[in-house]
Protein backbone atom coordinates (compact mmCIF):
# COMPACT_ATOMS: atom_id res chain seq x y z
CA UNK A 1 0.00 0.00 0.00
CA UNK A 2 1.83 3.18 -0.84
CA UNK A 3 1.28 6.53 0.33
CA UNK A 4 -1.15 7.48 -2.26
CA UNK A 5 -3.15 4.92 -1.72
CA UNK A 6 -7.02 6.33 -1.41
CA UNK A 7 -10.00 4.08 0.33
CA UNK A 8 -12.55 3.84 -2.00
CA UNK A 9 -16.07 2.80 -0.94
CA UNK A 10 -18.00 0.87 -2.96
CA UNK A 11 -22.35 0.86 -2.75
CA UNK A 12 -23.70 -2.40 -3.52
CA UNK A 13 -27.54 -3.38 -4.57
CA UNK A 14 -30.34 -5.55 -4.55
CA UNK A 15 -28.31 -9.36 -5.07
CA UNK A 16 -24.92 -8.00 -5.17
CA UNK A 17 -25.77 -6.71 -1.78
CA UNK A 18 -27.18 -10.02 -0.76
CA UNK A 19 -24.33 -12.19 -1.63
CA UNK A 20 -22.42 -9.55 0.18
CA UNK A 21 -24.25 -9.49 2.89
CA UNK A 22 -23.85 -5.42 3.28
CA UNK A 23 -25.11 -2.20 1.07
CA UNK A 24 -21.60 -0.77 0.84
CA UNK A 25 -17.78 -2.32 1.24
CA UNK A 26 -14.48 -0.19 1.00
CA UNK A 27 -11.17 -0.86 -1.00
CA UNK A 28 -7.69 0.33 -0.35
CA UNK A 29 -6.87 1.78 -4.07
CA UNK A 30 -3.11 2.83 -5.34
CA UNK A 31 -3.58 5.96 -7.84
CA UNK A 32 -3.68 4.36 -11.65
CA UNK A 33 -6.14 1.43 -10.11
CA UNK A 34 -9.05 0.63 -12.74
CA UNK A 35 -12.50 -0.50 -12.47
CA UNK A 36 -10.44 -3.63 -13.34
CA UNK A 37 -9.06 -3.58 -10.65
CA UNK A 38 -11.67 -3.41 -8.29
CA UNK A 39 -13.22 -5.88 -9.71
CA UNK A 40 -11.29 -8.65 -9.70
CA UNK A 41 -10.24 -7.91 -5.75
CA UNK A 42 -14.08 -7.30 -4.90
CA UNK A 43 -14.71 -11.38 -6.80
CA UNK A 44 -11.39 -12.45 -4.82
CA UNK A 45 -12.85 -11.51 -1.53
CA UNK A 46 -16.18 -12.45 -1.91
CA UNK A 47 -16.30 -15.50 -4.45
CA UNK A 48 -20.27 -15.82 -4.34
CA UNK A 49 -20.87 -12.58 -6.00
CA UNK A 50 -18.21 -14.28 -9.24
CA UNK A 51 -21.24 -15.13 -11.54
CA UNK A 52 -23.05 -11.31 -10.76
CA UNK A 53 -19.76 -9.62 -11.04
CA UNK A 54 -19.43 -11.29 -14.74
CA UNK A 55 -22.44 -9.20 -16.03
CA UNK A 56 -22.80 -6.20 -14.08
CA UNK A 57 -22.14 -2.62 -15.29
CA UNK A 58 -20.05 0.17 -13.09
CA UNK A 59 -21.08 3.53 -12.03
CA UNK A 60 -18.78 6.33 -10.85
CA UNK A 61 -20.64 9.84 -9.70
CA UNK A 62 -24.20 8.28 -11.03
CA UNK A 63 -22.84 7.81 -14.45
CA UNK A 64 -22.02 3.98 -16.62
CA UNK A 65 -18.13 3.72 -17.00
CA UNK A 66 -16.32 1.38 -18.62
CA UNK A 67 -13.78 -1.40 -16.89
CA UNK A 68 -10.44 0.86 -17.99
CA UNK A 69 -12.03 3.79 -16.11
CA UNK A 70 -9.28 4.66 -13.16
CA UNK A 71 -9.95 6.45 -9.76
CA UNK A 72 -9.14 9.63 -8.43
CA UNK A 73 -10.23 10.46 -4.96
CA UNK A 74 -13.98 11.33 -4.02
CA UNK A 75 -15.82 9.19 -6.39
CA UNK A 76 -18.89 7.60 -5.37
CA UNK A 77 -18.17 4.14 -6.73
CA UNK A 78 -21.58 1.65 -8.09
CA UNK A 79 -21.63 -2.26 -8.72
CA UNK A 80 -24.87 -1.96 -11.36
CA UNK A 81 -25.85 -5.87 -11.38
CA UNK A 82 -28.42 -6.16 -14.59
CA UNK A 83 -31.64 -3.53 -13.63
CA UNK A 84 -35.19 -4.91 -13.57
CA UNK A 85 -36.77 -2.19 -13.20
CA UNK A 86 -40.36 -1.32 -14.49
CA UNK B 1 -42.11 14.98 -13.46
CA UNK B 2 -39.70 12.51 -12.28
CA UNK B 3 -40.90 10.80 -9.25
CA UNK B 4 -39.77 7.32 -7.49
CA UNK B 5 -42.08 7.26 -4.69
CA UNK B 6 -42.88 4.67 -1.76
CA UNK B 7 -46.95 4.53 -1.90
CA UNK B 8 -49.41 3.95 -4.81
CA UNK B 9 -49.08 5.53 -8.36
CA UNK B 10 -51.68 7.90 -9.10
CA UNK B 11 -52.04 7.67 -12.80
CA UNK B 12 -54.65 10.55 -13.03
CA UNK B 13 -51.89 12.84 -11.58
CA UNK B 14 -49.49 11.68 -14.68
CA UNK B 15 -52.33 12.52 -17.33
CA UNK B 16 -52.89 16.07 -15.70
CA UNK B 17 -49.27 16.53 -16.12
CA UNK B 18 -49.18 15.71 -18.94
CA UNK B 19 -52.36 17.98 -20.72
CA UNK B 20 -51.03 20.25 -23.64
CA UNK B 21 -52.38 22.39 -25.98
CA UNK B 22 -50.30 21.40 -29.11
CA UNK B 23 -51.01 17.93 -28.21
CA UNK B 24 -53.47 15.27 -29.51
CA UNK B 25 -51.78 12.30 -28.40
CA UNK B 26 -51.44 11.16 -25.06
CA UNK B 27 -49.72 7.21 -24.18
CA UNK B 28 -49.22 6.19 -21.25
CA UNK B 29 -47.87 2.58 -19.78
CA UNK B 30 -48.50 1.03 -16.63
CA UNK B 31 -46.69 -1.97 -15.52
CA UNK B 32 -48.32 -3.67 -12.55
CA UNK B 33 -47.48 -6.83 -10.35
CA UNK B 34 -48.08 -10.21 -12.22
CA UNK B 35 -49.32 -12.64 -9.65
CA UNK B 36 -49.70 -15.46 -12.50
CA UNK B 37 -46.94 -15.81 -14.80
CA UNK B 38 -46.72 -19.02 -16.94
CA UNK B 39 -43.09 -20.80 -17.45
CA UNK B 40 -42.91 -23.67 -19.71
CA UNK B 41 -45.56 -25.91 -18.29
CA UNK B 42 -46.30 -24.48 -14.73
CA UNK B 43 -47.75 -21.33 -14.12
CA UNK B 44 -45.68 -19.24 -10.88
CA UNK B 45 -47.85 -17.06 -8.35
CA UNK B 46 -46.26 -13.74 -7.19
CA UNK B 47 -46.91 -12.54 -3.84
CA UNK B 48 -45.52 -9.30 -4.15
CA UNK B 49 -42.54 -7.47 -5.67
CA UNK B 50 -40.19 -5.51 -3.72
CA UNK B 51 -37.97 -2.67 -5.71
CA UNK B 52 -35.12 -0.94 -4.32
CA UNK B 53 -33.36 1.72 -6.43
CA UNK B 54 -29.90 3.40 -6.32
CA UNK B 55 -32.05 6.73 -5.83
CA UNK B 56 -29.70 9.68 -7.07
CA UNK B 57 -28.50 7.83 -10.29
CA UNK B 58 -32.03 6.23 -11.13
CA UNK B 59 -32.89 10.13 -10.78
CA UNK B 60 -30.12 11.40 -13.24
CA UNK B 61 -31.03 8.58 -15.84
CA UNK B 62 -34.48 8.78 -16.06
CA UNK B 63 -34.24 12.92 -16.89
CA UNK B 64 -31.07 12.04 -19.33
CA UNK B 65 -33.71 9.67 -20.64
CA UNK B 66 -36.92 11.90 -20.92
CA UNK B 67 -34.47 14.85 -22.40
CA UNK B 68 -33.28 12.31 -24.93
CA UNK B 69 -37.11 11.40 -25.81
CA UNK B 70 -37.77 14.94 -26.14
CA UNK B 71 -34.66 15.63 -28.68
CA UNK B 72 -36.12 12.13 -30.63
CA UNK B 73 -39.58 12.99 -30.94
CA UNK B 74 -41.76 15.94 -30.63
CA UNK B 75 -42.43 15.04 -26.96
CA UNK B 76 -43.94 18.08 -25.11
CA UNK B 77 -44.35 16.66 -21.58
CA UNK B 78 -43.82 13.47 -20.11
CA UNK B 79 -44.36 12.05 -16.61
CA UNK B 80 -42.21 8.95 -15.45
CA UNK B 81 -43.07 8.09 -11.81
CA UNK B 82 -41.62 4.78 -10.13
CA UNK B 83 -42.88 3.14 -6.98
CA UNK B 84 -40.55 1.94 -4.30
CA UNK B 85 -40.65 -0.60 -1.94
CA UNK B 86 -43.64 -3.32 -1.65
CA UNK B 87 -45.79 -3.64 -5.16
CA UNK B 88 -49.08 -6.25 -4.26
CA UNK B 89 -50.69 -7.76 -7.64
CA UNK B 90 -52.19 -5.66 -9.84
CA UNK B 91 -50.93 -2.83 -8.48
CA UNK B 92 -48.45 -0.43 -10.26
CA UNK B 93 -45.42 -0.33 -10.15
CA UNK B 94 -44.24 2.21 -13.26
CA UNK B 95 -45.86 4.50 -15.19
CA UNK B 96 -44.68 6.87 -17.99
CA UNK B 97 -46.80 9.03 -20.37
CA UNK B 98 -46.15 11.55 -22.97
CA UNK B 99 -48.30 13.66 -25.01
CA UNK B 100 -47.36 14.26 -28.77
CA UNK B 101 -48.86 16.60 -31.48
CA UNK B 102 -50.03 13.13 -33.29
CA UNK B 103 -50.18 9.26 -32.19
CA UNK B 104 -47.56 7.64 -33.81
CA UNK B 105 -44.70 9.20 -31.95
CA UNK B 106 -46.68 9.13 -28.77
CA UNK B 107 -46.33 5.12 -28.72
CA UNK B 108 -42.63 5.13 -30.12
CA UNK B 109 -41.55 7.48 -27.44
CA UNK B 110 -43.43 5.54 -24.69
CA UNK B 111 -42.31 2.15 -25.76
CA UNK B 112 -38.56 3.09 -26.21
CA UNK B 113 -38.95 5.09 -22.54
CA UNK B 114 -40.31 2.34 -21.00
CA UNK B 115 -37.98 -0.16 -22.58
CA UNK B 116 -34.93 2.04 -21.89
CA UNK B 117 -36.30 2.46 -18.34
CA UNK B 118 -35.58 -1.15 -17.88
CA UNK B 119 -32.15 -1.61 -19.64
CA UNK B 120 -30.31 1.50 -18.22
CA UNK B 121 -32.01 2.69 -14.49
CA UNK B 122 -30.75 1.00 -11.42
CA UNK B 123 -33.62 -0.06 -10.16
CA UNK B 124 -34.03 -3.68 -8.98
CA UNK B 125 -37.19 -6.22 -8.22
CA UNK B 126 -37.07 -8.81 -6.19
CA UNK B 127 -39.95 -11.38 -6.80
CA UNK B 128 -41.64 -12.67 -4.05
CA UNK B 129 -43.44 -16.23 -4.97
CA UNK B 130 -45.87 -17.66 -2.67
CA UNK B 131 -44.07 -21.01 -2.94
CA UNK B 132 -40.75 -20.43 -3.85
CA UNK B 133 -39.18 -17.82 -1.90
CA UNK B 134 -37.84 -14.76 -3.13
CA UNK B 135 -35.29 -13.94 -5.82
CA UNK B 136 -33.60 -10.92 -6.91
CA UNK B 137 -34.37 -10.23 -10.55
CA UNK B 138 -30.94 -9.33 -13.06
CA UNK B 139 -31.40 -10.49 -16.49
CA UNK B 140 -28.74 -11.87 -18.04
CA UNK B 141 -27.59 -9.64 -21.28
CA UNK B 142 -29.91 -10.91 -24.39
CA UNK B 143 -32.77 -12.21 -22.42
CA UNK B 144 -35.12 -10.19 -21.95
CA UNK B 145 -38.74 -9.77 -23.40
CA UNK B 146 -38.60 -6.47 -25.06
CA UNK B 147 -36.76 -5.39 -28.12
CA UNK B 148 -34.03 -3.13 -27.11
CA UNK B 149 -31.20 -5.46 -27.75
CA UNK B 150 -32.66 -9.28 -28.66
CA UNK B 151 -35.57 -10.09 -29.23
CA UNK B 152 -36.05 -13.40 -26.85
CA UNK B 153 -38.78 -13.89 -24.94
CA UNK B 154 -38.88 -13.92 -21.36
CA UNK B 155 -36.45 -12.43 -18.46
CA UNK B 156 -34.31 -14.72 -17.12
CA UNK B 157 -32.60 -14.71 -13.72
CA UNK B 158 -29.05 -14.84 -13.45
CA UNK B 159 -28.50 -18.61 -12.39
CA UNK B 160 -30.26 -20.88 -9.62
CA UNK B 161 -27.97 -19.86 -7.32
CA UNK B 162 -29.11 -16.36 -7.20
CA UNK B 163 -32.36 -17.57 -5.63
CA UNK B 164 -32.63 -17.71 -1.76
CA UNK B 165 -35.19 -19.33 0.19
CA UNK B 166 -37.03 -16.85 2.40
CA UNK C 1 -65.87 -2.04 -21.52
CA UNK C 2 -66.83 -0.47 -25.06
CA UNK C 3 -68.82 3.11 -24.63
CA UNK C 4 -69.99 6.01 -26.89
CA UNK C 5 -71.02 9.04 -24.02
CA UNK C 6 -71.93 12.66 -24.02
CA UNK C 7 -70.11 13.63 -21.14
CA UNK C 8 -65.91 13.92 -20.20
CA UNK C 9 -63.84 10.44 -20.42
CA UNK C 10 -62.73 9.42 -16.79
CA UNK C 11 -59.34 7.48 -17.75
CA UNK C 12 -59.21 6.05 -14.22
CA UNK C 13 -62.74 3.59 -15.16
CA UNK C 14 -60.75 2.57 -17.64
CA UNK C 15 -57.74 1.58 -15.84
CA UNK C 16 -59.70 0.23 -13.27
CA UNK C 17 -61.51 -2.11 -15.94
CA UNK C 18 -58.95 -3.48 -17.53
CA UNK C 19 -56.78 -4.33 -14.12
CA UNK C 20 -56.26 -7.91 -14.37
CA UNK C 21 -53.93 -10.56 -12.38
CA UNK C 22 -52.33 -12.51 -15.50
CA UNK C 23 -51.41 -9.03 -16.80
CA UNK C 24 -47.98 -7.12 -15.88
CA UNK C 25 -48.67 -4.31 -18.88
CA UNK C 26 -51.27 -1.68 -19.35
CA UNK C 27 -51.28 0.78 -22.22
CA UNK C 28 -53.88 3.79 -23.01
CA UNK C 29 -54.03 6.01 -25.51
CA UNK C 30 -55.89 9.32 -24.84
CA UNK C 31 -56.74 11.13 -28.17
CA UNK C 32 -57.79 15.00 -27.43
CA UNK C 33 -58.46 18.04 -28.88
CA UNK C 34 -55.63 19.84 -30.40
CA UNK C 35 -55.41 23.47 -29.49
CA UNK C 36 -53.04 24.35 -31.82
CA UNK C 37 -52.03 22.87 -35.33
CA UNK C 38 -48.87 23.94 -37.24
CA UNK C 39 -50.26 23.70 -41.37
CA UNK C 40 -47.70 24.61 -43.45
CA UNK C 41 -46.59 27.53 -42.42
CA UNK C 42 -49.71 29.13 -40.27
CA UNK C 43 -50.94 27.62 -37.58
CA UNK C 44 -54.62 27.08 -37.04
CA UNK C 45 -56.65 27.57 -33.40
CA UNK C 46 -59.03 25.21 -33.05
CA UNK C 47 -62.18 26.25 -30.36
CA UNK C 48 -63.82 22.85 -30.35
CA UNK C 49 -64.30 19.89 -32.00
CA UNK C 50 -67.85 18.10 -31.96
CA UNK C 51 -68.31 14.55 -32.93
CA UNK C 52 -71.10 12.30 -34.38
CA UNK C 53 -71.64 9.25 -34.62
CA UNK C 54 -73.31 6.61 -36.58
CA UNK C 55 -74.39 4.88 -33.03
CA UNK C 56 -75.63 1.23 -33.86
CA UNK C 57 -72.84 0.60 -36.75
CA UNK C 58 -70.01 2.30 -34.55
CA UNK C 59 -71.00 0.20 -31.32
CA UNK C 60 -70.67 -2.71 -33.22
CA UNK C 61 -67.68 -2.35 -35.13
CA UNK C 62 -65.81 -1.62 -32.16
CA UNK C 63 -66.76 -5.19 -30.55
CA UNK C 64 -65.28 -6.86 -33.71
CA UNK C 65 -62.33 -4.35 -33.51
CA UNK C 66 -61.89 -5.49 -29.76
CA UNK C 67 -62.81 -9.03 -30.23
CA UNK C 68 -59.86 -9.22 -33.16
CA UNK C 69 -57.72 -7.85 -30.85
CA UNK C 70 -58.13 -10.09 -28.71
CA UNK C 71 -57.06 -12.71 -31.13
CA UNK C 72 -54.07 -10.73 -32.97
CA UNK C 73 -52.56 -10.50 -29.29
CA UNK C 74 -52.88 -12.01 -25.89
CA UNK C 75 -55.10 -8.98 -24.83
CA UNK C 76 -57.15 -9.91 -21.42
CA UNK C 77 -58.99 -7.02 -21.14
CA UNK C 78 -59.77 -3.75 -22.86
CA UNK C 79 -61.60 -0.60 -22.52
CA UNK C 80 -62.66 1.41 -25.62
CA UNK C 81 -65.13 4.93 -24.56
CA UNK C 82 -65.22 7.44 -27.79
CA UNK C 83 -67.05 10.96 -27.03
CA UNK C 84 -69.79 12.12 -28.90
CA UNK C 85 -70.70 15.75 -29.12
CA UNK C 86 -68.74 18.85 -28.23
CA UNK C 87 -64.85 18.24 -27.05
CA UNK C 88 -63.08 21.56 -26.02
CA UNK C 89 -59.42 21.85 -26.24
CA UNK C 90 -57.40 19.68 -23.81
CA UNK C 91 -60.47 17.59 -23.08
CA UNK C 92 -60.28 13.77 -24.13
CA UNK C 93 -62.02 12.58 -27.61
CA UNK C 94 -61.45 9.02 -27.23
CA UNK C 95 -59.33 6.30 -25.03
CA UNK C 96 -58.55 2.84 -25.52
CA UNK C 97 -56.71 0.91 -23.19
CA UNK C 98 -55.80 -2.66 -23.12
CA UNK C 99 -54.10 -5.11 -20.61
CA UNK C 100 -51.44 -7.99 -21.82
CA UNK C 101 -49.30 -10.18 -19.60
CA UNK C 102 -46.17 -8.34 -21.29
CA UNK C 103 -45.62 -4.75 -22.55
CA UNK C 104 -44.73 -5.10 -26.10
CA UNK C 105 -47.82 -6.52 -27.01
CA UNK C 106 -50.01 -3.80 -25.49
CA UNK C 107 -48.53 -1.14 -27.10
CA UNK C 108 -49.22 -3.04 -30.44
CA UNK C 109 -52.58 -3.91 -29.69
CA UNK C 110 -53.24 -0.13 -28.55
CA UNK C 111 -51.63 1.37 -31.30
CA UNK C 112 -53.64 -1.63 -33.81
CA UNK C 113 -56.81 -0.51 -32.00
CA UNK C 114 -56.69 2.72 -32.18
CA UNK C 115 -55.65 3.16 -35.95
CA UNK C 116 -58.52 1.08 -37.03
CA UNK C 117 -60.86 3.10 -35.19
CA UNK C 118 -59.69 6.14 -37.25
CA UNK C 119 -60.15 4.41 -40.30
CA UNK C 120 -63.25 2.00 -39.45
CA UNK C 121 -65.46 3.20 -36.92
CA UNK C 122 -68.48 5.64 -38.04
CA UNK C 123 -67.57 8.26 -36.23
CA UNK C 124 -66.68 12.01 -37.83
CA UNK C 125 -65.65 15.16 -35.98
CA UNK C 126 -66.35 18.49 -37.32
CA UNK C 127 -63.65 20.80 -36.50
CA UNK C 128 -64.57 24.27 -35.44
CA UNK C 129 -61.56 27.07 -35.92
CA UNK C 130 -61.64 29.98 -34.06
CA UNK C 131 -60.89 32.00 -37.04
CA UNK C 132 -61.81 29.71 -40.23
CA UNK C 133 -65.52 28.35 -39.42
CA UNK C 134 -66.41 24.48 -39.40
CA UNK C 135 -65.77 21.60 -41.63
CA UNK C 136 -66.69 17.89 -41.20
CA UNK C 137 -63.14 16.25 -41.55
CA UNK C 138 -63.26 13.46 -43.89
CA UNK C 139 -59.74 12.13 -44.91
CA UNK C 140 -59.33 11.77 -48.39
CA UNK C 141 -57.66 7.85 -48.55
CA UNK C 142 -53.77 7.77 -48.74
CA UNK C 143 -54.03 11.24 -46.44
CA UNK C 144 -53.83 9.84 -42.93
CA UNK C 145 -51.27 10.83 -39.93
CA UNK C 146 -50.85 6.75 -39.18
CA UNK C 147 -49.07 3.91 -41.08
CA UNK C 148 -52.96 2.10 -41.47
CA UNK C 149 -52.91 2.25 -44.87
CA UNK C 150 -50.43 4.95 -46.57
CA UNK C 151 -47.70 6.62 -44.49
CA UNK C 152 -48.19 10.26 -45.25
CA UNK C 153 -48.09 12.78 -42.85
CA UNK C 154 -51.16 15.13 -41.97
CA UNK C 155 -54.35 14.67 -42.32
CA UNK C 156 -56.34 17.04 -45.51
CA UNK C 157 -59.74 17.90 -45.69
CA UNK C 158 -61.82 16.17 -48.93
CA UNK C 159 -61.75 19.58 -50.50
CA UNK C 160 -61.95 23.19 -50.19
CA UNK C 161 -65.57 23.17 -51.10
CA UNK C 162 -66.34 20.83 -47.95
CA UNK C 163 -65.62 24.00 -45.95
CA UNK C 164 -68.72 26.01 -44.67
CA UNK C 165 -68.82 29.55 -42.73
CA UNK C 166 -70.25 29.38 -39.62
CA UNK D 1 -91.34 2.10 -61.26
CA UNK D 2 -92.19 -1.79 -61.07
CA UNK D 3 -95.27 -3.12 -58.36
CA UNK D 4 -92.21 -4.68 -56.63
CA UNK D 5 -90.31 -1.82 -55.99
CA UNK D 6 -88.94 -1.05 -52.69
CA UNK D 7 -88.90 2.53 -50.75
CA UNK D 8 -85.26 2.66 -49.54
CA UNK D 9 -84.02 5.02 -46.66
CA UNK D 10 -80.69 6.25 -46.72
CA UNK D 11 -79.01 7.41 -43.85
CA UNK D 12 -76.43 10.05 -44.07
CA UNK D 13 -74.02 11.87 -41.55
CA UNK D 14 -71.85 14.72 -40.74
CA UNK D 15 -70.76 15.84 -44.56
CA UNK D 16 -73.19 14.71 -46.29
CA UNK D 17 -75.94 15.16 -43.89
CA UNK D 18 -74.71 18.87 -44.47
CA UNK D 19 -74.58 18.99 -48.19
CA UNK D 20 -78.39 16.92 -48.00
CA UNK D 21 -79.69 18.87 -45.53
CA UNK D 22 -81.01 16.28 -43.69
CA UNK D 23 -80.37 13.60 -42.06
CA UNK D 24 -82.07 10.82 -44.54
CA UNK D 25 -83.64 10.50 -47.67
CA UNK D 26 -85.87 7.74 -49.66
CA UNK D 27 -85.59 6.30 -53.06
CA UNK D 28 -87.89 4.24 -54.68
CA UNK D 29 -85.37 1.63 -55.89
CA UNK D 30 -86.42 -1.77 -57.86
CA UNK D 31 -85.80 -5.47 -56.87
CA UNK D 32 -81.98 -6.55 -58.32
CA UNK D 33 -81.01 -2.84 -57.65
CA UNK D 34 -77.34 -2.56 -56.30
CA UNK D 35 -75.43 0.20 -54.08
CA UNK D 36 -73.97 1.76 -56.90
CA UNK D 37 -77.64 2.53 -58.66
CA UNK D 38 -78.21 3.85 -55.44
CA UNK D 39 -74.93 5.90 -55.51
CA UNK D 40 -75.67 7.14 -59.42
CA UNK D 41 -79.40 8.13 -58.65
CA UNK D 42 -78.34 9.89 -54.88
CA UNK D 43 -75.57 12.15 -57.06
CA UNK D 44 -78.04 12.95 -59.83
CA UNK D 45 -80.23 14.24 -56.73
CA UNK D 46 -77.40 16.34 -55.06
CA UNK D 47 -74.60 17.15 -57.40
CA UNK D 48 -72.99 18.44 -54.28
CA UNK D 49 -72.79 14.95 -52.42
CA UNK D 50 -70.72 13.75 -55.64
CA UNK D 51 -67.13 14.58 -54.40
CA UNK D 52 -68.14 13.19 -51.16
CA UNK D 53 -69.73 10.32 -52.70
CA UNK D 54 -66.55 9.48 -54.31
CA UNK D 55 -64.84 8.45 -51.61
CA UNK D 56 -67.68 7.04 -49.44
CA UNK D 57 -68.80 3.61 -48.08
CA UNK D 58 -71.70 2.26 -47.84
CA UNK D 59 -73.27 -0.21 -44.70
CA UNK D 60 -76.59 -1.96 -44.75
CA UNK D 61 -77.63 -3.44 -41.52
CA UNK D 62 -74.07 -1.63 -40.24
CA UNK D 63 -71.88 -3.96 -41.91
CA UNK D 64 -69.55 -2.11 -44.43
CA UNK D 65 -70.70 -3.89 -48.53
CA UNK D 66 -69.41 -3.33 -51.42
CA UNK D 67 -70.90 -1.31 -54.26
CA UNK D 68 -72.01 -4.76 -55.93
CA UNK D 69 -74.39 -5.36 -53.26
CA UNK D 70 -77.66 -5.49 -54.04
CA UNK D 71 -81.16 -4.73 -51.78
CA UNK D 72 -83.82 -6.71 -50.43
CA UNK D 73 -86.02 -4.97 -48.29
CA UNK D 74 -85.78 -4.33 -44.70
CA UNK D 75 -82.44 -3.18 -44.90
CA UNK D 76 -80.64 -0.20 -43.00
CA UNK D 77 -78.68 1.47 -45.22
CA UNK D 78 -76.21 4.53 -44.42
CA UNK D 79 -73.73 6.28 -46.76
CA UNK D 80 -70.76 6.29 -44.68
CA UNK D 81 -68.54 9.33 -45.62
CA UNK D 82 -64.55 8.82 -44.47
CA UNK D 83 -64.42 8.60 -40.57
CA UNK D 84 -62.69 11.01 -38.45
CA UNK D 85 -63.13 9.61 -35.12
CA UNK D 86 -60.37 9.29 -32.66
Amino acid sequence: MSANSVLVEVLLFAGAAEKVGKRSTSFQLEPGDTIENLQRVLGQQYPDLEPLLGISRWAVNSEFVDSSYSFRSDMQIALIPPVSGG
Amino acid sequence: MIELIEGPIETGRLLAAISDSRCGAQVMFVGSTRQWTAKGEKVLETERLEYESYREMALKQLQALADKACERWPVKKYAIVHRLGKVMPEEASVAVAVSTPHRSEAFEAAKWLIDTIKHDVPIWKQEHYVQNGAEWIHPSSGNCSCDHKKPVDGEVEVSGSERTQL
